[in-house]
């Protein structure tokens, strides 16, 4: 395995301590745990505290997220395992003093477990905290069961519209409705082209032919729609956004805000060349679109591919979505 | 009843790391292959903590190692897997029923996992055992060790219902879960391990 | 070959065309050719404004570094071929009627002599243009021939520095003391872990043993110290900032901007547990840092390997570094 | 002339669209893998240019058609093999001497290039049939050709003093230099083209 490391072991502990030694103005360890990063600057007491705990691997999500206008602490895993309910917990207590926390769970079977357990714990503990559940894969489950489905890239447009509401001392419902509005207007679909070389076993993630894709593939190699042949980036694109928009209503004088995610290797040459053919498609359908993301976000190692999130937005949204972040790796 | 547990711990410890390349690689089809590093890492953590630990109440010791083992772990399978560990407390004398210990094992799993029997999870190594347990009052080491090597194999058919591997093409069919062999590793050094002190 | 795009010769066509769809709110096309990308809103006509040419398949550089604080233009190459002198005084002549313009040049054989053309033809038309050379790859060429050393990723610290001054209408010839001042102070080292896909032959950029690294190869497999065994990233981190360090003065009690660049493929997560590294061994040494870059900024397509640069800063410098700018892909 | 200047261009353009893969593949080995592309690319414009350009004055013809290519080509090679391109519009007649157009594209590409004879470039084609053109009036077709495959040859073993090549550990000796080759074979088109001409 070719990745730069030290101590298998310590990858996790490493990468966090140069993070935080890298963005000492931004963001530091929490006093009682060094798998929690928060802000340097702690949020207004009577606001609202927005934490998400995830597995590493997949940086910068979350860890690069942690700021003004954005998060308020990630609960970090190990490589790709969510991060215990018990440390989840630990973080939610360090905003026990805020009005409300809501902590963001990304719809994987281990995250889902881990936070449903730290908030059942914090009631106990008479701490307010609720959960998110965020899920936008279309690829994961068919329509209708929408809840089922995965958590994928799109769900940055929630850690982002509500980090922006979160700064406006607003309470903890109406963040958690506009989060569950920002959500059923949002669909992802994925797209793998390679596999990453896992950290852990040295091995690549899942095995794809020389010249197959595999659309709806989940961060970890989870499967979707199936294999196809590689394929130009126009009609890749034009296969993907017609199943997004059989999936959801998104219609004529519509503006979206389009995030086009590179899961590693993929480069932004590619990505810029995929987000101008994703325009040219949706101006045939005479949909807008406002300040789109275009970069790596959320990664699997050196994985290639990309993902396209939509999602559909009223002004609020979008006033939102622009609204400036501290984040040392978040940036429109 | 502590050095029982510490033993059992220490022995499972032992054969998982001698076995869990394989559990990676059964991951690696079903999942995010690191189901074996997982589980080595979750009991390498609860032996090194063994002295750390108030070694008077079983109960209290089996739950801070559980804690051990989930915050160790994470993912799916540290805080399914370290519900048996707390559970395991509640043995207080080596003869004692175990079969309270696997229904709320069981009642657990199914609670926090949303699972059922025939998920493809390592509820299908504990629900055979409770069943075989409830009905047998006396039961055979080398019966328990063949029906825990024949519910695991039988998870090699399923379909998965639970876990990263409900999203595979092909749900899995034709791979054991990792989960459930890991379980049964456990599972077995637990039971030869009440064997041996037994016949002591 | 496993990238996305339509016709191969449209490669760079179609990522501007995205690219300037992406970012209308800050990037536009020159009204006379597509290869030249300007802000969408000019440079205050009395400012110095800052242009480079340079090939494609490296991005984000430069194109990604068009706005306020940072370049007024960027002429682009095709895919590793440096634009023609004829392109870049086109570039320089939307400037004409500034009181004068900064053309970057990155120290390699192409972009030398077009860029030295367009000098020569801009005279000629009586366009106060003057260029400066960027070198920085130790590995290039020995101590004491810094000139002719190949432009690396620590050019990114002339970019930055002198874009932030020229917002404060300084004239060339401060732009131009000032840039080069940075560049006597930059240091850079990089390591190849593993080749691209060149997306004109389809083929890898160079060749790499699987347990082989090399260091100081430049951006196209170019040689430098030559082929060692993979190891930890403290040793390699150690090896790498002995060589900056025996190449230049930096002592106990300076404060250096550090810049890990990842080349393409290798994560944010190694990335980061490198940086750490770097922040151990200078702090060894009573080397302080400042606001350090890392990310992926300069890429040759999907390979692997980073480069380490520093900067010797005084204060000045510093607060030009961390001057905002809103170029769409550079942040601090 | 300007016939001739097309047709010449044409051939080479033929000849390149046959080759360009080789010389991709030995720019592989000493920088970037591009050159052949990048010289096809150069070609297919000028030939594709030849319908909008004035064609009365070869001067201006030949400026035109060299800012084409090496606006097209870009890079190291556009710049510098675009000279010969300029300066080959001097060449009145048919039977005009091509030494001053040698002469002046080698002193162009010396200055521009930074590059000397020996220094595993264009350079090194260009010198030797200037130089044999110098002392021989007359020439022989098969001369001239076997002259230029010697020179190309020639710059296998040398040490590349300028472009990617001169960074390599190796230096590039043992591979033969792609600009050279490509250079020899649009220098081999227009001999071939000028005695077709002649012969008629
Ligand atoms: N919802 C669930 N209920 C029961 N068991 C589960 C569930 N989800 C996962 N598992 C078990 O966890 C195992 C995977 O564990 P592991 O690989 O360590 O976790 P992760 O999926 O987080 O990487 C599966 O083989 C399965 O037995
Ligand atoms: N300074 C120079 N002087 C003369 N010829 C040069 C010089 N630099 C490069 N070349 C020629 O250019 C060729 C490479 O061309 P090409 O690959 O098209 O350009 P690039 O190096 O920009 O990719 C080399 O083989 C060499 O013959
Ligand atoms: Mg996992
Ligand atoms: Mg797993
Ligand atoms: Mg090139
Ligand atoms: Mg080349």
């Amino acid at each position: 395995m070719k990745k730069i490391f030290n101590n298998k072991a310590n990858i996790v502990n490493d990468m966090l301590s140069g993070y935080v030694k890298a963005h000492s103005d931004r963001v530091k360890f929490s006093e009682s745990n060094q798998r929690i990063i928060i802000r340097s600057k702690n949020k207004n007491i009577n606001k609202v505290p927005l934490l998400i705990g995830n597995g590493s691997g997949h940086e910068p999500i979350a860890v690069g997220w942690i700021g003004e206008g954005l998060l308020d602490a990630n609960i970090v895993g190990d490589i790709f395992a969510a991060p215990s309910g018990d440390l989840i917990l630990e973080g939610l207590k360090i905003f026990s003093d805020h009005p409300g926390i809501l902590l963001l769970i990304s719809n994987h079977s281990g995250d889902v477990m881990n936070g449903e357990m730290a908030i059942e714990l914090a009631e106990e503990e008479n701490i307010n905290a609720k959960s998110l559940i965020m899920y936008d894969d279309i690829a994961s489950a068919p329509k209708g069961k929408e809840s089922e489905r995965r958590g994928g890239a799109g769900t940055t447009f929630i850690y982002k519209i509500i980090g922006a509401l979160s700064e406006q001392s607003n309470d903890l419902d109406s963040l958690l409705s506009m989060g569950s509005y920002v959500r059923d207007n949002t669909r992802t679909l994925s797209v793998a082209i390679s596999s990453g070389v896992s950290p852990l076993s040295g091995e690549k993630i899942f095995e794809i032919a020389h010249d197959e894709i595999f659309i709806g593939m989940g961060v970890h190699g989870e499967s979707g729609y199936g294999r196809q042949k590689l394929d130009s980036s126009e009609n890749l694109v034009s296969f993907m956004l017609e199943k997004i928009l059989d999936d959801y209503s998104f219609n004529k004088g519509d503006i979206v805000i389009p995030f086009v995610n590179g899961s590693g290797s993929t480069t932004l040459m590619e990505l810029l060349i995929v987000y101008n053919d994703i325009e040219k498609y949706l101006s045939r359908y005479n949909i807008k679109t406002y300040k789109p993301l275009i970069n790596e976000y959320i990664t699997t190692q050196d994985s290639g591919g990309f993902s396209i999130s939509l999602l559909k937005t009223n002004e609020e949204m979008r006033k939102l979505w622009s609204h400036p972040s501290s984040a040392p790796y978040f940036h429109l | 009843m502590i050095n029982f547990h510490k033993k059992w711990i220490k022995n499972s410890y032992v054969k998982i790391k001698d076995e869990y390349q394989l559990l990676d690689k059964l991951d690696q089809e079903l999942g995010d292959g690191d189901h074996g590093t997982t589980i080595f890492r979750g009991l390498e953590h609860a032996v090194n903590s063994f002295s750390s630990i108030d070694q008077n109440d079983p109960i209290h010791f089996m739950k801070e190692i559980s804690k051990t083992m989930r915050i160790a772990m994470g993912g799916a399978s540290g805080i399914l897997m370290s519900i048996f560990f707390a559970e395991i407390g509640n043995l207080q004398k080596l003869n004692s029923s175990i079969l309270d210990i696997l229904n709320n094992t069981i009642i657990k799993i199914k609670k926090r996992g949303n699972v059922k029997v025939g998920d493809k999870s390592i509820l299908d190594v504990y629900v055979p055992i409770f069943n075989y347990l409830e009905n047998n009052n006396q039961y055979q080491i080398d019966n328990i060790m063949k029906l825990i090597d024949d519910s695991v194999n039988k998870t090699k058919i399923m379909e998965a219902k639970v876990g990263r591997a409900k999203f595979l093409e092909t749900k899995g069919v034709g791979v054991i879960d990792p989960g459930a062999l890991s379980t049964s590793m456990i599972l077995k050094e637990f039971f030869k391990e009440r064997n041996n002190e037994e016949n002591i």
